[in-house]
């Protein structure tokens, strides 16, 4: 769906910016709240209706507070490279298709956003490596050892739908899920998926970077409050972005009957968030080498015998 | 890996243990050790609880009453143990310990509490 | 190269104030040099200036954790000196106590042990809830959620209350299940297992030299318990049996706790059966100290973090010196044979399953 | 037992190879004109118990143990910091009290504290 007029971009633009905002906040409440009751606490409960306001106050003191750049830090770097992550998250959500022709939906999406994907550990490398702390700097490391574990995996779990769909169009892998989801033709692919994206978005087991009884805060040690609020802001655009793909990619995306596509796409989004945010609750973290072990003999000949088995029963 | 995961879907469904302190209370049993309160008229001026106290607490002190001038128990709150040794060696049971826990002040001198408000 | 970091003295995994310069080769520990001494506050000294039963309060702060435990142990050394022995039934009742005391302790080790391994605190809450009953029952027993001071010499301070045995048979159920499930819940998962399981091994031979004591001692495989080898109260008449594993790894300490717990529950099981009638209470408090009759006092008890030992030097109203064995303290010093050459995420394995109380290290 | 200063290592190692192995605590008590030292060790087979105990004039320091026993490490740190003890064959770091150096050992009587606090 191309764009033909300016209105339209800036209708577009703001959309899907609060979608994002949407999103960031009512995902932010909901896992306070999810995860206290699964831990028998009360979370949130003053501010607003079951304490719906509270993440809102609590950027806004975050927002307030003076931001602090520490002295050994590399102050350009340290300073502009997380703006960068953010606005890399935010880009990459505006390179998905929405329902009712949102969204710039481009023919090679797909390729698209995994490459810019794998810029982010990157970025977070830099900014820890910058902020001269030394549990920054390994969770600097980490960050990008563990790209080496899961990348890989990820996109050759994509290549199996990429194969079967003949497109890298987003749109057109969400209709061509029509009647089957592809969580029911390929489910070896979409635990690989699953798998390896809950690395990408630093979420339990696999939060090494960040890591806090280890790490403190892992590359966000040394940030200052406004950078801080910024870094949740980055958190729960990536968790938008990655339960947006994993819907899009393998639960059928918007189809679904009688609901409109939007609150169908919104349902699915939530469900994986909320898996998500189970998982959190119930692991403990793993270990940098078991992952890199993890990754290589198991999500990655998972993810070639996924090929192969598409290749056989579907392509041929 | 699943049966963790069936466990913390069933603690969603379990009651909360915490409590929204300033609504709800903790249950306290009757011979809850809090803060301390002092019968004026049954005290003898001993010092029992001066001298048994292991942290200091209490000093005594010159204190107009209605049978005339004399000594009584002054508590430093901030030093308290709450060990309960001056309840128990009290010999009129004059100095006790209340169920009341609640102690902030925004001033620390206010910790130092007069006989007169031992209450 | 070699990175030096320094972990604490604030860091979310030292539980206190333990700050520990690790050297790294890469991701691998080189060497780990603690400094303690943060929460020093001289109770040895502070025992010597104070007669003997004002001092309890004080040995309860030793160990915030396991309060009644060591009030227990040093009330029992001031016993051995003054002759004054506690009865049947109050042998009785302090064991149920301690019991209980023991159960509380290890359940909040084992909320913050999977703190340590990356838990985002779900274990921490369930335990803490489960202790929070513990404590709710100690608290109708004692007067007091932390910190107890009822035990006095030949006895406890107040009996147990009349309705105690039906609440604690109510607790021990409720307690059984839950130990199940956590059990589901963290042995049924691969992650746990492979981050305990084969980590920070401690070879018998080197835990004996190393002196490490409790649950740490016993999951190296040495069969060591002071409720057995040097037993008091009626624990030789429960049947009670020590927990070992052989493995001495992070997970056969947990495993070495997980099974205390359900022994504890066994113990307290039998002891309500056996519990006879009568009076528990002890001496009351008293301005002038009972007479002593030993010069020199050796007392040990087995702790929830491992072997306690009082030697006491008496004089006439207070003690002329107290040494205490804290458990916390040897524990710690086997640390940096431990976790010499694991990596750095597991050092906080190694860390939380020592199961430290900085207060019990420091004294 | 009682023993000379000069007959610990001998003895230690002597216990050591007869089956006890394990060092329980080692403490010291000050009785001002003198110090007792006493090593609590155990035999971890039979779980019998032996003190071997040594008097020590002030100012007198005192033999290392630890290649007969690792666990030694801690006590003796807590020993020379806490009674000034000073330990031969091996460097002391600091272990407890850090900062306390050029203040007299804290558990010695002749420690001066800051109040002048009697109870009973």
């Amino acid at each position: 769906m191309l764009i033909s007029s300016v209105e339209e971009l800036i209708f577009e633009v703001i959309a899907i910016f609060i979608l994002i905002v949407f999103f960031d906040y009512t995902f932010g409440w909901l896992e306070r709240k999810a995860i206290a009751k699964a831990q028998l606490r009360h979370g949130p409960t003053y501010l607003g209706k079951f304490g719906v306001l509270q993440n809102l106050a609590d950027i806004l003191k975050l927002l307030t507070k003076e931001n602090v750049i520490p002295k050994n830090a590399d102050k350009l770097v340290f300073s502009t490279v997380p703006l960068l992550l953010l606005a890399l998250f935010i880009f990459l959500v505006y390179l998905l298709p929405f329902p009712n022709s949102l969204g710039i939906d481009i023919s090679i999406g797909l390729l698209a956003i995994f490459v810019l994907l794998s810029f982010s550990p990157l970025l977070i490398f830099l900014t820890g490596a910058a902020s001269g702390n030394k549990f920054s700097l390994i969770s600097a490391q980490r960050s990008v050892i563990m790209s080496l574990a899961y990348e890989v995996p990820l996109i050759l779990s994509v290549a199996a739908v990429a194969l079967y769909t003949g497109s890298f169009n987003i749109a057109n892998i969400v209709y061509s899920q029509a009647r089957i989801p592809f969580i029911v033709l390929m489910p070896i692919g979409f635990f690989v998926f699953f798998i390896a994206m809950l690395a990408e978005l630093e979420r339990p087991p696999f939060d090494l970077r960040e890591a806090d009884s280890e790490l403190i805060a892992g590359w966000l040690v040394d940030v200052g409050a406004p950078y801080y609020a910024m870094a949740l802001f980055v958190d729960y655009t990536r968790m938008f972005l990655g339960s947006l793909l994993i819907s899009l990619l393998f639960l059928g995306g918007w189809l679904g009957p009688y609901l409109p596509g939007l609150i169908w796409l919104l349902i699915k989004v939530f469900v994986v968030a909320f898996v998500i945010v189970i998982i959190r609750a119930t692991t403990v973290r793993m270990r940098l080498d078991r992952l890199m072990r993890f990754g290589w003999f198991w999500l990655l000949p998972l993810a070639v015998l996924n090929i192969i088995f598409t290749f056989i029963l579907f392509v041929k | 890996m699943l049966k963790p995961i069936i466990e913390t879907i069933k603690a969603l469904g379990k009651e909360r243990f915490t409590t929204t302190f300033p609504e709800e209370k903790e249950r306290q049993p009757d011979n809850y050790r809090g803060l301390h309160r002092l019968d004026v008229e049954t005290c003898i001026s001993c010092g029992a609880c001066e001298r048994i106290c292991p942290n200091r607490t209490i000093t005594m002190v010159d204190a107009n009453t209605s049978k005339g001038r004399r000594k009584l128990p002054q508590i430093d709150i901030e030093r308290c143990l709450f060990c309960g040794l001056c309840e128990e060696v009290c010999p009129t049971r004059a100095l006790t310990l209340t169920k009341n826990y609640e102690y902030t002040e925004f001033d620390r001198r206010h910790f130092i509490r007069r006989p007169e408000e031992l209450r | 190269m070699l990175t030096k970091i320094n972990v604490g003295p604030i860091h979310p995994s030292t539980h206190g104030v333990l700050r520990l310069v690790v050297t790294l080769d890469g991701d691998t520990i080189v060497d780990v040099e603690p400094h303690i001494g943060f929460l020093h506050r001289g109770v040895e000294k502070l025992a010597e200036n104070r007669m003997y039963m004002q001092s309890e309060s004080y040995m309860e702060k030793i160990d915030y954790v396991a309060p009644m435990a060591y009030s227990d142990l040093y009330v029992a050394a001031v016993e051995e000196a003054t002759g004054i022995h506690p009865n049947e039934r109050a042998k009785y009742v302090r064991l149920i106590l301690l019991e209980f005391q023991r159960i509380a302790s290890h359940l909040l080790w084992l909320g913050t042990f999977c703190n340590d391994l990356g838990l985002m605190f779900t274990m921490f809450t369930w335990t803490l809830k489960d202790r929070d009953l513990i404590l709710n029952l100690l608290q109708d027993v004692t007067g007091s959620r932390m910190f107890y001071v009822n035990m006095r010499l030949g006895g406890v301070s107040i009996d147990l209350p009349p309705n105690f045995e039906e609440h604690a048979n109510k607790l021990l159920d409720y307690l059984e299940k839950r130990f199940k499930e956590y059990e589901a819940f963290l042995e049924k998962n691969p992650v746990f297992i492979e981050r305990t399981k084969g980590v920070g091994v401690l070879k018998r031979e080197d835990a004996i030299a190393l002196g490490v004591t409790g649950p740490v001692l016993r999951a190296s495989g040495v069969n060591f318990d002071v409720r057995r080898d040097y037993t008091y109260y009626a624990y030789e008449k429960l049947h009670f049996i020590p927990q070992i594993q052989t493995k001495g790894d992070s997970f056969a300490r947990y495993k070495v706790r997980m099974q205390e717990m359900k022994e504890s529950i066994k113990l307290i099981r039998s002891a309500l059966k056996l519990i006879p009638e009568g009076d528990a209470l002890g001496m009351p408090i008293k301005l002038i100290s009972p007479p002593v009759k030993e010069k020199e006092v050796i007392v040990r008890r087995e702790l929830p973090r491992g072997e306690g030992m009082i030697f006491m030097v008496t004089d006439k109203q207070r003690p002329y010196r107290l040494s205490l064995r804290t458990p916390a303290f040897i524990n710690l010093s086997a640390l940096k044979q431990i976790a010499k050459g694991a990596s750095y995420a597991d050092l906080f394995s190694i860390l939380g399953s020592l199961d430290l109380v900085m207060a019990d290290v420091d004294k | 037992m009682k023993i000379n200063k000069e007959e610990l290592i001998k003895k230690l190692k002597e216990l050591s190879s007869s089956g006890y192995n394990y060092l329980v605590k080692i403490t010291a008590v000050d009785y001002i004109d003198h110090l007792e030292v006493i090593y609590f060790i155990r035999n971890m087979q039979n779980k019998k118990e032996e003190n071997v105990r040594l008097d020590l004039k002030n100012g007198e320091s005192l033999p290392t143990v630890i290649e007969i026993y690792k666990a030694a490490d801690y006590y003796e740190r807590e020993l020379s910091e806490m009674f000034g003890i000073a330990i031969e064959g091996r460097e002391v770091k600091r272990l407890l009290l850090e900062k306390w150096d050029g203040l007299e050992a804290p558990l010695r009587k002749s420690f001066q504290w800051g109040s002048d606090y009697k109870s009973g």
